[in-house]
């Protein structure tokens, strides 16, 4: 609490701005990708800003004021969990506590969800059920790998395990628990909700789901939203596995990366049922993030 | 000159500077919605993957009226549909834009002399771009896209706000359509209007056979 | 300090709640909060005065020199304070609650339940703990019935389990009696922790019977079903006692007599795993199976109550995992995350009791959209909610935190794994709850709900700033929890007011909570920086472009509420999930069968035969001795 | 029954007088009967085997002053469709419903009823199923004009329609838009 000030207040400011510039960029390199890989040309690398530019200068409905603060708490909880995320090996709260980080994205779900279901649209809470089910299915093997990496280290630190991975290739995380990283890029396409996880959007199903009735700058915050969404995730995923950064530009590159595999599963896979792919991710992501959980658990003993 | 001009765009309406810049925003970002209810959506699937490749002008699908900013109407429009027509297009948000697939929204097309099939969508929606052809090839859509994309800028394309301007007069028109209470040719006296039982019918039919014989 | 205040606290609500008897409804409530008022006056009065005590000697013992009273503890001070701050609360809320329509005749019962609560907590020796007990025990039963017959029926069941308990108790009180040969709470857990090493199956059992007892009584696994029946049925204002207080004497229980056995004791006298007593461990999984366990029963719950009720069962769960730790961490986490729960869980009550105040409904699926009608009630519920899923910045989250760090510092990595499947299971069902509840459709029949009365927004309002206060400064409840783990001989935790020191890392409330209303605050620009916003009315939703009217269809089928998580139900359909009731029932209908062969015998058709059979068996046998 | 010659043969037997069978391509066959035994040469032709009943049409035979309506019948068994006719008259038509034997058959008839005007005594719902408010004579009969409708009911000209307004703008501006 003492090292609030005006500068840390400036800082974070800039970190929220970074972070939603950051996931636009991704955003619409990631539909480049997914272009070229479907041999089109694509829209240009910056159309997520134009479009979320677009959506805010908009007019837009709103059904109560429960929508209101449910978007509005959504990106600012994710926004809030960001400031968690080293960047670049700087913590810019100084604290980067993992458990911190997986508790206060949920508050985002949460804003989300109250803020969708406040519209009441059958379809948006049908796609918001289908997402926290799924939730359930994601969340448990993520949690283990963390705890693995906590036994290790002793401490819930993400920015401890970041700068534990320095010092060339073969001390990053991605080769010492090559089976907890598979897990999590499991996870990760159904936290991001791409294919074959995508049921929670399903356009043609339940015409879009969560952003049925969104219009406008509603919609133009549920696009920040993913993107904050992509920066916290591929943020946690670098850090966690990919030996952080030392540098900025080695960081997005890294996080990109992370983003690009996902892209590229997403451009070739059809989607799962619901119930199915929970059963998916707890079958193979659970399995093998708690056979790493268990290896590392005998290491300790 | 053209003395049969019935709906004519706003030419009126000055734009300041910012609304120059959001317009730059609005045509490099066109989500669309199509309400596919004749033929013209067999052209979209082409117009929008490989070959053609709508998506690099920043054009996509949406999944619902909130979400988009161009309604495509790709074909013939039915009284009844109008209404759901009329009822999405409401729903959409400013700016929006609408666009007209096919002679049949211009004329009615080929379905131009049918009882349930209107003529002219411009008489109850202000239609932003028309484009000809029964049905329009996708080197057409995306030509009348980038004429769209050039009215936007220019701030031509502003249907919305003649829609606002003018809602009355678009309200009066659908509601001749839609709320009809009066026969047009020849009223229908139903002559079964008492709802008769079988058994009655059939008593009515033996005794008429009878006078028959 | 022989001092009368003790027995004015604890006797005190007993007689005013007898003499409250002879004064109409109306008055009796209001009795009953002004004696919570002053209540929370003597509570804080006698704050820190460590040699208080209230003990009489019972002369008619020849044996020895029996006391039994009350005295001060800094645990049960911490106890007695919490609860006391939320009786008041609970009582503001009664007061509005019970109008002419809703008024239950509870008042004078519960006050002599508060009574008897605060005796529990200012226990001096067994014989006093289990007086107040059991009178702790009938009284909720009969609150629980209040005249009802289904409530009665759920009421019996849960003294049923509670007399099995009460049994336990009774028994380890008279096996320790036994051997020290006086009832004195201290001298008995000394005796436990030396008999640990000599005697250890001695000790074992009889810690077992404790934890027997103390587990009835908060529904750890396998009594885990009681809640889902008493809770629910209890009346709609006491049920928020009922789970935010009553649920943790068991809790309260174990840290008395359980847990300072096995700090006492050498760790070499019961076997350990990674650092914990084997019966700890042990208790530890079954808290993390009663967390786990309790967060699927909610989620298939579609009535609001049981729904709340399994979700106590498994914050019960966590709590008992923080304790069997067996860590200064893990009881400073324990004790933070009853005071949370107790608040959280009084707030998730009391706003669904107030739901139920204005629509009279249970059924989850039946209710919807109350949140624009009732914003109070609404956000009483969603902060208890944000609290209940333990996420940041409210309350819940620290004491969440520290039960990962404390089962961290012991490397339970597998418990941990549980609980946190447990908490985000606790996710899905609270936004349930909070969907069909508050958000969605407003059913027609409920558009014209208006928000609830000023006591009990009073009541809403002071529960919510409970919730929000901790979990900013969690200091303003683990300071007191220091001083009790210093009372207690256990190491403190570091903590400041708005810091807390775990095992892996720390947690700073204030910056968690700055961060996040900064970036709330970013994101407020943005959203008045955006186009302009125009409020539709409700059913003006994207439907394909009909309208529901088209259809011939009623609104309620548009609220989605009904089998919310169809796919995870169909995913644990091979889950025995109500085995543990199916063998209770089981055992009911024997003892049934058992009770009809005894009727039989005696008043059934071959009455006289048998009579003969065994007259004339018993006279042989006295013959032949 | 074996074959279709054998359905024949007792088709006959039983229908000699009220109703004719005939050939009409290889796998059609066509029943003409009167309205009184439509129900029951119905029923017994799903007792044999027709079993579905495909759809049901209505056409006007304006010269004739008669509607007929068709039943289009279809057997697994013998894999041959039997169109089923009755013509009934076009001043005051009606038919029995078939709605008890095939379920189906209320759609078919809501229909018909909508666009002929043919009553179907016994239908549960003879409502509007597709046209909107519509008071006119039923479209598909053929003394219905429908391009004289459309005139108007959908041009300019029939509804009347004045200009939105009138164009202040010079007539230059107007012929580089576009046009409407």
């Amino acid at each position: 609490m003492s090292n609030i000030n005006g500068l840390l207040t400036l800082k974070l400011i800039g970190f929220s701005f970074l972070s939603m510039s950051v996931g636009l960029l991704f955003m619409g390199l990631g539909r480049k990708v997914t272009a070229r890989i479907q041999r089109r040309l694509g829209p240009p690398f910056y159309q997520a800003f134009l479009d979320v530019f677009k959506a805010f200068s908009k007019s837009s409905i709103t059904h109560n004021y429960v929508m209101d603060l449910g978007m509005i708490m959504a990106l600012g909880g994710l926004i809030a969990t960001a400031f968690f995320i080293p960047f670049a090996g700087y913590a810019v709260l100084g604290s980067s506590s993992i458990v911190i980080i997986l508790y206060l994205m949920s508050i985002g779900y949460l804003g989300m969800a109250m803020g969708v279901s406040a519209s009441g649209n059958p379809n948006a809470t049908i796609g918001i059920s289908r997402a926290l089910a799924l939730m359930l299915g994601y969340e448990i093997p993520i949690v283990m790998i963390v705890l693995a990496m906590m036994l290790t280290y002793g401490s819930s630190d993400l920015l401890t395990f970041a700068t534990a991975q320095q010092g060339g290739f073969a001390n990053w995380h991605i080769f010492k628990y090559p089976l907890g990283f598979l897990a999590i890029e499991i996870s990760f396409q159904a936290m991001l909700g791409e294919a074959p996880y995508d049921h929670m959007i399903a356009p043609a199903e339940i015409a879009s789901g969560p952003m049925v009735e969104l219009s406008g700058k509603y919609l133009g915050i549920g696009f920040l939203l993913h993107a904050v969404q992509l920066y916290v995730e591929t943020g946690l995923i670098v850090n966690l596995f990919l030996g952080g950064a030392s540098t900025w530009y080695v960081f997005l590159l890294k996080q990109f990366a992370v983003y690009f595999t996902s892209m590229c599963i997403n451009a070739v896979m059809a989607r799962y049922r619901i119930e199915q792919g929970i059963a998916h991710l707890w079958k193979y992501a659970g399995t093998l993030a708690l056979l790493q959980l268990f290896i590392t658990r005998l290491g300790v003993f | 000159m053209n003395k049969n001009v019935y709906m004519t765009n706003l030419r009126d309406e000055r734009q300041n500077a910012w609304e120059g810049i959001l317009n730059y925003f609005r045509k490099r970002s066109m989500w669309m919605l199509y309400y596919c209810t004749g033929c013209g959506a067999v052209e979209l699937p082409p117009t929008m993957t490989t070959r053609f490749d709508m998506e690099r002008f920043g054009m996509g699908p949406m999944a619902t009226p909130r979400q988009a900013d161009l309604l495509l109407i790709t074909g013939y429009l039915s009284v009844k549909t109008l209404k759901r027509v009329i009822r999405s297009y409401e729903q959409m948000q400013d700016p929006k834009y609408l666009v007209g697939f096919g002679s049949c929204p211009i004329n009615g097309g080929i379905y131009w002399d049918t009882y349930p099939v209107i003529n002219h969508l411009e008489m109850f929606l202000p239609v932003d771009m028309s484009i000809a052809g029964c049905m329009p090839r996708p080197q057409a859509i995306l030509d009348s896209f980038e004429k769209l994309r050039d009215e936007i800028q220019e701030g031509k394309a502003v249907g919305y706000k003649r829609y606002e301007k003018h809602y009355d007069w678009y309200k009066a028109n659908q509601d001749k359509v839609l709320n009809r209470e009066e026969a047009i040719l020849q009223p229908w006296e139903d002559p079964f209007a008492d709802k008769p039982t079988l058994e009655a019918l059939q008593a009515e039919d033996k005794i008429e056979k009878g006078k028959d014989k | 300090m022989m001092d009368f205040i003790l027995p004015a606290i604890v006797i005190g609500p007993v007689l005013i709640g007898l003499l409250s008897f002879l004064f109409p409804r109306k008055m009796q409530w209001l009795i009953f909060f002004l004696t919570n008022i002053v209540l929370l006056g003597a509570v804080f009065y006698i704050r820190d005065r460590q040699n208080l005590f209230f003990l009489f000697e019972l002369s008619y013992f020849p044996v020895n020199k029996l006391t039994m009273g009350m005295a001060y503890s800094q645990l049960g001070w911490f106890f007695l304070a919490i609860s006391t701050v939320a009786t008041l609360l609970f009582s503001a809320f009664s007061l509005g609650f019970n109008d002419k329509k809703h008024a239950t005749a509870i008042a004078p019962l519960w006050l002599i339940l508060v009574g008897a609560s605060n005796g529990i907590f200012m226990a001096h020796d067994w014989l006093w703990f289990f007086i107040v007990w059991e009178s702790m025990s009938w009284t909720s039963l009969l609150i629980i019935g209040h005249g009802r017959n289904k409530s009665f029926k759920a009421g019996i069941f849960y003294y049923l389990l509670s007399l099995a308990g009460t049994f336990a108790l009774l028994m380890s009180i008279w096996l320790i009696f036994r051997r020290t040969g006086n009832f004195e709470i201290g001298s008995g857990i000394l005796y436990l922790a030396r008999a640990s090493e000599g005697a250890p199956l001695y000790a074992l059992v009889v810690l077992a019977l404790f934890t027997l007892a103390f587990f009835t009584k908060s529904a750890l696994f396998p009594f885990h079903m009681w809640p889902s029946l008493a809770h629910a049925e209890a009346p709609d204002d006491f049920s928020a006692y009922l789970s935010g207080i009553m649920i943790k004497y068991g809790i309260f229980g174990l840290l008395l007599v359980v847990i300072p056995v096995f700090a006492a004791s050498p760790l070499h006298a019961f076997k350990a795993v990674s650092g914990v007593p084997l019966p700890l461990y042990f208790t530890g999984w079954i808290s993390a199976v009663t967390a786990a366990w309790g967060t699927i029963m909610a989620i298939f719950s579609s009535d609001m109550k049981k729904l709340m009720a399994w979700s106590t069962v498994a914050n019960v769960g966590y709590i008992g995992a923080a304790l069997s730790t067996g860590t200064s961490l893990g009881y400073a986490a324990a004790l933070f995350h009853t005071a949370n729960h107790m608040f959280f869980k009084g707030a998730i009550f009391a706003s669904l009791a107030a739901v139920k105040y204005r629509t009279g409904e249970r059924e989850m699926h039946k209710l919807g959209g109350l949140a624009y009608v009732m914003p109070i009630t609404f956000f009483t519920f969603l902060l208890g909610i944000i609290a209940a899923a333990g996420i940041p910045p409210l309350s819940g989250f620290a004491s969440k935190w520290m039960i990962f760090q404390a089962l961290f510092e012991r490397k339970l990595v597998f418990q941990s794994t549980m609980i946190f499947f447990a908490s985000t299971g606790a996710f899905l069902y609270l936004f349930r709850a909070l969907h069909t509840v508050f958000l969605g459709q407003l059913p027609r029949r409920f558009a014209k709900v208006k928000e609830v009365g000023p006591f009990m927004s009073l009541s809403m309002t002071g529960l919510m700033l409970l919730m929000l206060i901790p979990g900013t400064a969690p200091g303003t409840v683990l300071k007191p929890v220091n001083s009790v783990l210093g009372s207690l001989g256990f190491e403190q935790v570091k903590t400041g007011w708005f810091f807390v020191q775990g095992s892996t890392t720390a947690i700073d409330g204030g910056i968690i909570t700055f961060a996040f209303v900064l970036a709330v605050a970013v994101v407020f620009l943005l959203f008045v920086l955006g186009g302009k916003k125009k409020k539709v009315e409700m059913l003006d939703n994207y439907t394909s472009g009909e309208t529901p009217e088209d259809w011939n269809l009623t609104e309620e089928r548009y609220h989605y509420g009904n089998k919310f998580y169809q796919p995870i139900e169909v995913l644990f359909k091979w889950v025995p999930l109500g085995a543990v009731e199916e063998k209770y029932r089981q055992f009911g209908k024997s003892l049934v069968r058992l009770g009809n062969l005894i009727h039989d015998f005696f008043q059934g058709q071959r009455v006289w035969g048998w009579q003969l059979v065994a007259g004339i068996a018993l006279l042989i046998g006295l013959g032949v001795m | 029954m074996k074959n279709f010659n054998e359905f024949i043969q007792k088709f006959n037997s039983f229908y000699q007088n009220k109703a004719g069978l005939t050939r009409k391509y290889k796998q059609q066959y066509q029943i003409v009967t009167g309205r009184d035994e439509l129900l029951g040469i119905l029923n017994w032709c799903k007792q044999n085997s027709f079993y579905h009943l495909a759809n049901i049409t209505c056409v006007d035979w304006i010269e004739d002053e008669e509607f007929e309506l068709v039943y289009n019948l279809w057997s697994y068994e013998f894999k041959v469709g039997c169109l089923f006719k009755i013509r009934i008259p076009r001043a005051k038509p009606w038919a029995p419903t078939a709605f008890e034997l095939w379920g189906q058959a209320q759609v078919y008839e809501q229909e018909i009823h909508e666009f002929f005007g043919v009553y179907f005594p016994g239908n549960p719902d003879l409502s509007s199923l597709f046209l909107h408010n519509w008071h006119d004579l039923p479209p598909l009969r053929k003394d219905f004009d429908p391009l004289e409708y459309s005139r108007q009911a959908y041009t300019v000209e029939g509804l009347g329609v004045k200009p939105e307004y009138e164009p202040e703008v010079e007539p230059e501006d107007n012929s580089e838009g576009r046009k409407s």
